[in-house]
């Protein structure tokens, strides 16, 4: 269909912009990789506390090189004032949202795939888990997709680097709740059936949160 | 038979500003319009509420005498737009750019048509190059492709000339005359030279309103000057 | 100063005084906190005004994406701001509360942690706000952060009190609530309503005051050209 | 455990600070609508 060929269009063309010079990527996996070092220098702990730090010490790095990241996805587009072409063009806007909103997944995604093994060799605790990694997954996409609402709004303000994080970050607070007490009970050992009700809190607002900022995002790039 | 482009009672406003004021505005097929007037007095604007860039505050637009409505995706690929902004990606290279617009247009045939157009901005050799090493002129050239990809039945130029040289200006110009394409073409100008070299008709733009309308007919530059300076300060 | 906003001040200051009376005279001390539980008949009322305050944000900024008129941005931004006001003195009363009960200031219960989650979001709404110049732009924006905060509220709240927490849930009754209590905290949040329409008079009207100076300071600008 | 002082300390407080929040709207929109005056004057000019 042609709406989701336009919507992966965009999301594949933001792809490959930013592996062609890396950019932005290469330093928010840095910035990424640097918070779990710090995290060694600021509490000096043994394994079985570093054990119940973890989720908390992984969704802390998701949280801030996701700011990062996200923070960017519109630089692009504002160059050379893209996103007007995007606007010309007859795709609508909300297919727009869900393009930038995958291309920023996939961002996100590289993110974890560089944090999860990095963090298990650094602190020589085990985070790789099915579920853990579902949890993640699952949280990535309302986390992503309210984050790009923002930060279309962000880059049309003055001080565009501060409001995405102002913004962002207590939206968020229900999502980084959930996937980090998931996350806990799982490497506690504890089943799936231990942490629907917090499947339940991350599924409800990925529903409401993909729902929202695609209604809401055509009224942020009009003019 | 309808009008290529037809604006009722178009008025846009940015707080108590009117950008446009009720412009009423109809242009027939297969006609080049020049829109000429002062920096601010509302050039710019029509051309991004027509390319749907912009939302009018109030009136309509009508494309082949149908509305045109930001959902409806079929009659918005009818229309083409050059800016002065290039609405390139500078990391991409020229190919990877219009493969992606072609995307967004829905093309049947993307890679024949590419090939085709780049070909005839003269930049096929260097399809491949990234589009933030190229010179001034052939990104325009390029912006140019990328407007007339998917053989817009409309085209909007808005000041297209901006910062081209002069052979770029031609071939610019003969591209737009000569593409195979039917198309009505619209654009404003601040360079009266090439203006009436190439409109069909112009219309002068004052404070919003549309205040003049003229056929070209054979009309010389000086005499087009005249008319310019007194539409704009006679009525004052 | 408007009529109106003379009634609601009236309304308000009588409301309140019996508000007053029966809560440190009328009704009786609470059994295991004592006297401290009567800042309950504050907090609460607050609590819903502030949590109705954003609801107005929110329905407002619905009616403005629709209709573009700024009047409706103008209801919606002074009722954040009033929802700002409550939700700041929600935290000081619980802080009040906690002090005594837990002998702490601060205490990550359920309901204190979600109010904090919800003033920052609102304190984000009027720093952004300052940060866009355009006044259009403001509104716009404004109209699409308290959609989304007012939404986002339920959620915070939900996952704050599944998450695991070591401090007690806060213990308000033992058994139910007392007549005379029940008749003092209806009372309460209806004078809290009252207060709620006084500030929203004050702000609204400050609020296009404002407007319509800007606007006849740009007339004058543009006649001055 | 009786904190009634320090109960009816908060409550004093917290009423004049909504008080002192009220009388300072006022001030400010009797500032601002004779402000709208001074304006109207001019335009009028």
């Amino acid at each position: 269909m042609n709406y989701w060929k336009a919507v992966f269009a965009i999301a594949k063309k933001d792809v490959i912009s930013e592996l062609r010079n890396r950019e932005i990527i290469s330093s928010v996996l840095l910035f990424a990789v640097l918070t779990l070092i710090i995290f060694h220098f600021a509490f000096t702990a043994d394994q079985k506390t570093i054990l119940s730090l973890a989720p908390g010490m992984l969704w802390v790095a998701f949280a801030f090189s996701g700011v990062l990241s996200i923070n960017r996805a519109f630089i692009s587009e504002k160059e050379d004032n893209c996103m007007e072409g995007l606007l010309a063009s007859p795709v609508s806007r909300d297919a727009i949202f869900l393009g930038k909103a995958i291309g920023s997944i996939v961002f996100m995604l590289i993110i974890e795939i560089v944090v999860f093994p990095v963090f298990t060799l650094l602190y020589n605790v085990s985070v790789i888990n099915p579920i853990v990694i579902l949890v993640t997954l699952l949280a990535t996409i309302g986390f992503v997709s309210i984050g790009i609402l923002f930060s279309a709004l962000a880059v049309n303000t003055r001080a565009r680097e501060m409001v995405l994080p102002i913004l962002f970050l207590p939206t968020v607070v229900p999502l980084i709740i959930a996937a980090v007490s998931a996350t806990s009970v799982i490497l506690d050992g504890g089943k799936f059936s231990d942490i629907t009700q917090y499947m339940l809190i991350i599924v409800a607002f990925d529903i409401i949160f993909v729902t929202v900022p695609f209604i809401l995002f055509r009224y942020i790039v009009e003019e | 038979m309808s009008y290529a482009i037809e604006c009722k009672d178009l008025t846009k406003r940015f707080g108590d500003f009117k950008a446009l004021k009720n412009v009423n505005l109809s242009v027939d097929k297969n006609r080049i319009l020049a829109i000429l007037g002062h920096n601010g007095a509302g050039k710019s604007t029509l051309i991004r509420v027509l390319s749907t860039i912009m939302h009018p505050t109030e009136g309509k637009v009508f494309i082949d005498g149908k509305e045109l409505k930001e959902d409806d995706t079929l009659l918005r690929s009818k229309i083409g737009l050059l800016s002065h902004n290039s609405y390139l990606y500078s990391n991409l290279s020229a190919k990877e750019n219009l493969k992606f617009y072609s995307s967004l247009y829905n093309l049947k045939d993307p890679d024949k048509r590419i090939d085709e157009i780049l070909k005839k901005v003269n930049l096929y050799d260097r399809r491949n190059d990234r589009v933030g090493t190229y010179s001034r002129g052939m990104t325009q050239r390029l912006s140019l492709a990328r407007a007339l990809l998917h053989q817009p039945s409309i085209l909007l130029l808005d000041e297209p000339e901006t910062g081209l040289d002069r052979d770029s200006m031609e071939l610019l110009w003969e591209i737009v005359r000569t593409d195979d394409t039917e198309r009505t073409v619209i654009f404003t100008s601040h360079n009266f030279q090439s203006t009436v070299k190439i409109c069909d008709e112009f219309i002068i733009m004052k404070k919003g309103s549309v205040v003049h309308r003229q056929d070209n007919n054979g009309i010389t530059e000086s005499d087009l000057e005249k008319i310019y300076s007194e539409v704009n300060e006679g009525k004052k | 100063m408007r009529r109106r906003t003379l009634i609601a001040f009236g309304i308000s200051a009588v409301m309140i005084i019996v508000a007053l009376v029966m809560v440190f005279i009328v009704c009786p001390t609470e059994a295991t906190m004592g006297n401290i539980q009567r800042i309950f008949y504050f907090h609460v009322p607050v609590a819903w005004n502030a949590f109705f305050s954003f609801f107005v944000t929110f329905v407002f900024g619905i009616v403005y994406l629709k209709t573009r008129n700024p009047k409706y941005d103008f209801i919606a931004e002074s009722s954040a701001k009033i929802g700002l006001v409550f939700a700041t003195l929600i935290l000081l009363t619980g802080m009040i509360w906690a002090k005594p009960i837990w002998g702490v200031w601060w205490t990550w219960d359920a309901r204190l942690t979600s109010s904090l989650v919800m003033w920052l979001i609102y304190l984000a709404y009027f720093i952004i706000r300052s940060y866009i110049s355009e006044e259009e732009k403001k509104y716009r924006f404004g109209s699409i952060i308290g959609i989304v905060g007012f939404i986002d509220i339920p959620i915070v709240a939900l996952s704050i009190q599944l998450a695991p927490t070591t401090h007690p849930k806060a213990m308000i009754f033992n058994d139910g609530l007392h007549g005379t209590m029940l008749l003092t905290l209806l009372l309460s949040i209806a004078a809290m309503f009252a207060v709620y329409f006084l500030f929203m008079f004050l702000y609204y009207d400050l609020r296009t005051d404002e407007y319509e100076i800007a606007r006849m300071k740009k007339r004058l600008l543009k006649e001055n050209d | 455990m009786d904190n009634l002082g320090y109960l009816f300390a908060a409550y004093t407080l917290i009423w004049i600070g909504l008080c002192v929040l009220v009388f300072d709207i006022m001030r400010k929109q009797k500032k601002n609508r004779q402000e709208i005056e001074t304006l109207k004057d001019k335009i009028e000019k």
